[in-house]
């Protein structure tokens, strides 16, 4: 269909700003290549109820009938491919024709008068959102009629952080720093050990008094003063278990234990 | 404000001014009275409005939102600078009408007030513009998505509100705004399942593709 | 113009008004005065800046140009803050309470304190509560950048000075310190995860790995 081009065909996205199929066109001739040019029956409807000049609520609906029947009677003559949905209007008035002129008590329900209406109303609606459409867009519009300021200069909101913290919480996280460093730290400087050196000594000079099997736990320093401290005598114990095994490797002290976690026993190897 | 407003506006008036004049986008009351510490504005606002009508530019409320814009009667001498706007399809321009006089609507009662289908690409057009957005779905069955103006659209239009929409008051009375519900003419519109609202995206019902029968019927007619 | 201006502008006061609000670049009297069919823009200029004199926004000549601009002493409304409350990381707060404690401090002796390596932006986020400033360079080799609190830090956490701030015996005997024991245990006993709290930063230290013998010496004991 060449004809498209001249009619610009109405593929909704991308016609022209509508100018009025209408008020464009008065030859018949022309009216039946325009086809393409209206948006479905309804349009057309419209279209042809408008060129009876009459206010919509006054329009004849036969009259209406008769030109969109004959229309498309021309139309189709000109072997136009008529769109399926204005045949199936065409189908639809020529029976509220029928119907129009049917006399009144042979008439279902809802009656034609009433379809009539109905459809009077329909092209009222659409008639009146084109009109609105026009007058919506022949207002002062902003960025065509009307302007805004050209090159404000902006207002800037800057997030700004306010950092909350508690008392509570620094002396806290103090508390949690020293405790976690002071192992790492201290660990070495403060803590009170019992040197494998020392051990040695005490234990190799105390086995030099014994001649009987003692108990390893007997070699410690009495726990009185600092030998209190736990800590330092597990290290004397550690200390004194590692003295006794290096002792026995020299093969100057013989080790026994009975059975297993049982008393470790320490005696002198008389050369 | 009468005539003998005072020739220096109080320090609200100012801030008010100045914020408006500043914002790049138009701003409610409630953002200004939020930017300015929380100062009651409307009082400022209504002396602005007085205060610039018959200048050059005004103050105009649209939708809820302020902002400053050139006097309509000068468009003759600002229009040469400016592009022109984007041209709207005729489609595209009822389609928009449609949805600012009966929002919220769905895509299926834009297409029943225009007798035709509506493509996809029309209301993307004119949400792309920033004059129509998604306005959540209606609670029927299919739930279909409804459309509504923004405040962009009453800006770009000079409306203060869907109420300012020229002859809105007449259509109403004359209940040319009521919901369609006619089945009837719908299928003869070639429409048919006037209750299939569903989904935008699908084609709805190719009109007369089974209808050989009723075509041949009308031509002969 | 003297204070009794008029209450409308004339015609062209309101053009020229209209054409700098609309403006994008600021224009010189020429530019104007071609856009409005050569009229002689001087005098509205004039009359407009003086109309302007005391309100929000003014207009101003700028080599030659033209344009409307926030009153001076109004910009601040231009660039507004929000505050926004947050909360402090338990790593900043962990750095702040060494730089409180060990005031003047070096980053390496906060992460030496610390056992762990202090992100930069930990460093950063006090100083920009203003809790924390630089307070020079230790004059050592490499030079380190040192830190100290700031009086908005005492005024902060209520305090006159550092010395306020609870001393180690104090921390014991509020409990703050209970866990040294246990933890010591277990570094010695090779458990020693308790080190593992750093959230932003690398564990340096790995505490009690080679101490196995003395755990299989307690065993055999």
């Amino acid at each position: 269909m060449d004809l498209l081009a001249d009619t610009g065909f109405t593929s909704d996205a991308a016609d022209p700003e509508w100018d009025g199929v209408a008020a464009a066109e008065t030859r018949q001739e022309a009216l039946y290549l325009e086809i393409e040019g209206w948006e479905g029956p309804l349009d057309l409807l419209l279209d042809l109820a408008r060129r009876q000049k009459v206010d919509l609520r006054k329009i004849s609906i036969l009259e209406l009938v008769d030109q969109y029947l004959t229309y498309i009677e021309q139309a189709g003559a000109l072997r136009l491919e008529l769109a399926a949905d204005y045949l199936v209007m065409a189908a639809w008035l020529a029976y509220l024709k029928s119907a129009l002129l049917l006399p009144k008590d042979e008439q279902e329900d809802p009656s034609p008068e009433e379809l009539a209406l109905r459809l009077q109303l329909r092209l009222q609606r659409l008639g009146a959102m084109r009109e609105a459409a026009a007058r919506l867009m022949g207002r002062d519009r902003l960025g065509r009629d009307v302007f805004p300021r050209g090159a404000p200069e902006g207002l800037r909101v800057e997030r700004r952080n306010m950092w909350q913290c508690s008392w509570f919480d620094l002396i806290r996280a103090y508390g949690d720093v020293k405790v976690r460093s002071e192992p790492v730290v201290h660990m070495v400087r403060e803590r009170m050990v019992m040197t494998l050196d020392s051990a040695i000594a005490r234990v190799s000079s105390m086995l030099g008094i014994s001649l009987d099997w003692m108990d390893l736990r007997d070699f410690l320093p009495p726990a009185r003063d600092s030998w209190a401290n736990p800590q330092l005598r597990r290290s004397a114990l550690a200390s004194s278990f590692v003295a006794a095994l290096e002792l026995a490797r020299t093969g100057k002290a013989e080790i026994a234990q009975e059975e297993t976690f049982g008393p470790l026993r320490l005696k002198a190897v008389r050369a | 404000m009468t005539p003998d407003e005072p020739a220096t506006p109080d320090a609200l008036v100012r801030a008010v001014e100045a914020t408006l004049f500043a914002a790049e986008e138009p701003m409610t009351a409630e953002a200004i009275s939020t930017h300015l510490g929380q100062a009651e504005v409307r009082g400022a606002l209504a002396e602005l409005q007085r205060h610039y009508e018959g200048r050059g530019i005004r103050l105009v409320e649209r939708g809820r939102h302020w902002h400053f814009e050139t006097a309509p009667d000068l468009a003759h001498l600002l229009r040469r600078e400016k592009e022109e706007l984007r041209r709207l399809s005729r489609a595209a321009t009822e389609v928009l009408a449609i949805v600012a006089y009966h929002e919220p609507v769905s895509r299926a009662e834009i297409e029943s007030i225009r007798g035709v289908q509506t493509a996809k690409g029309t209301l993307d057009v004119l949400m792309e513009a920033g004059w129509v957005r998604v306005a959540g779905r209606r609670e029927v069955p299919g739930r279909p998505v409804i459309y509504a103006t923004t405040p962009d659209f009453l800006a770009h239009f000079g409306l203060k509100s869907l109420k300012e929409l020229p002859g809105i008051d007449e259509l109403r009375a004359a209940g040319l705004l009521d919901p369609v519900d006619d089945d009837m003419i719908e299928a003869a519109l070639g429409g048919g399942e006037s209750a299939d609202e569903g989904e935008d995206d699908e084609t709805l019902t190719e009109p007369g593709q089974n209808n050989d029968g009723v075509a041949s019927s009308g031509e002969s007619a």
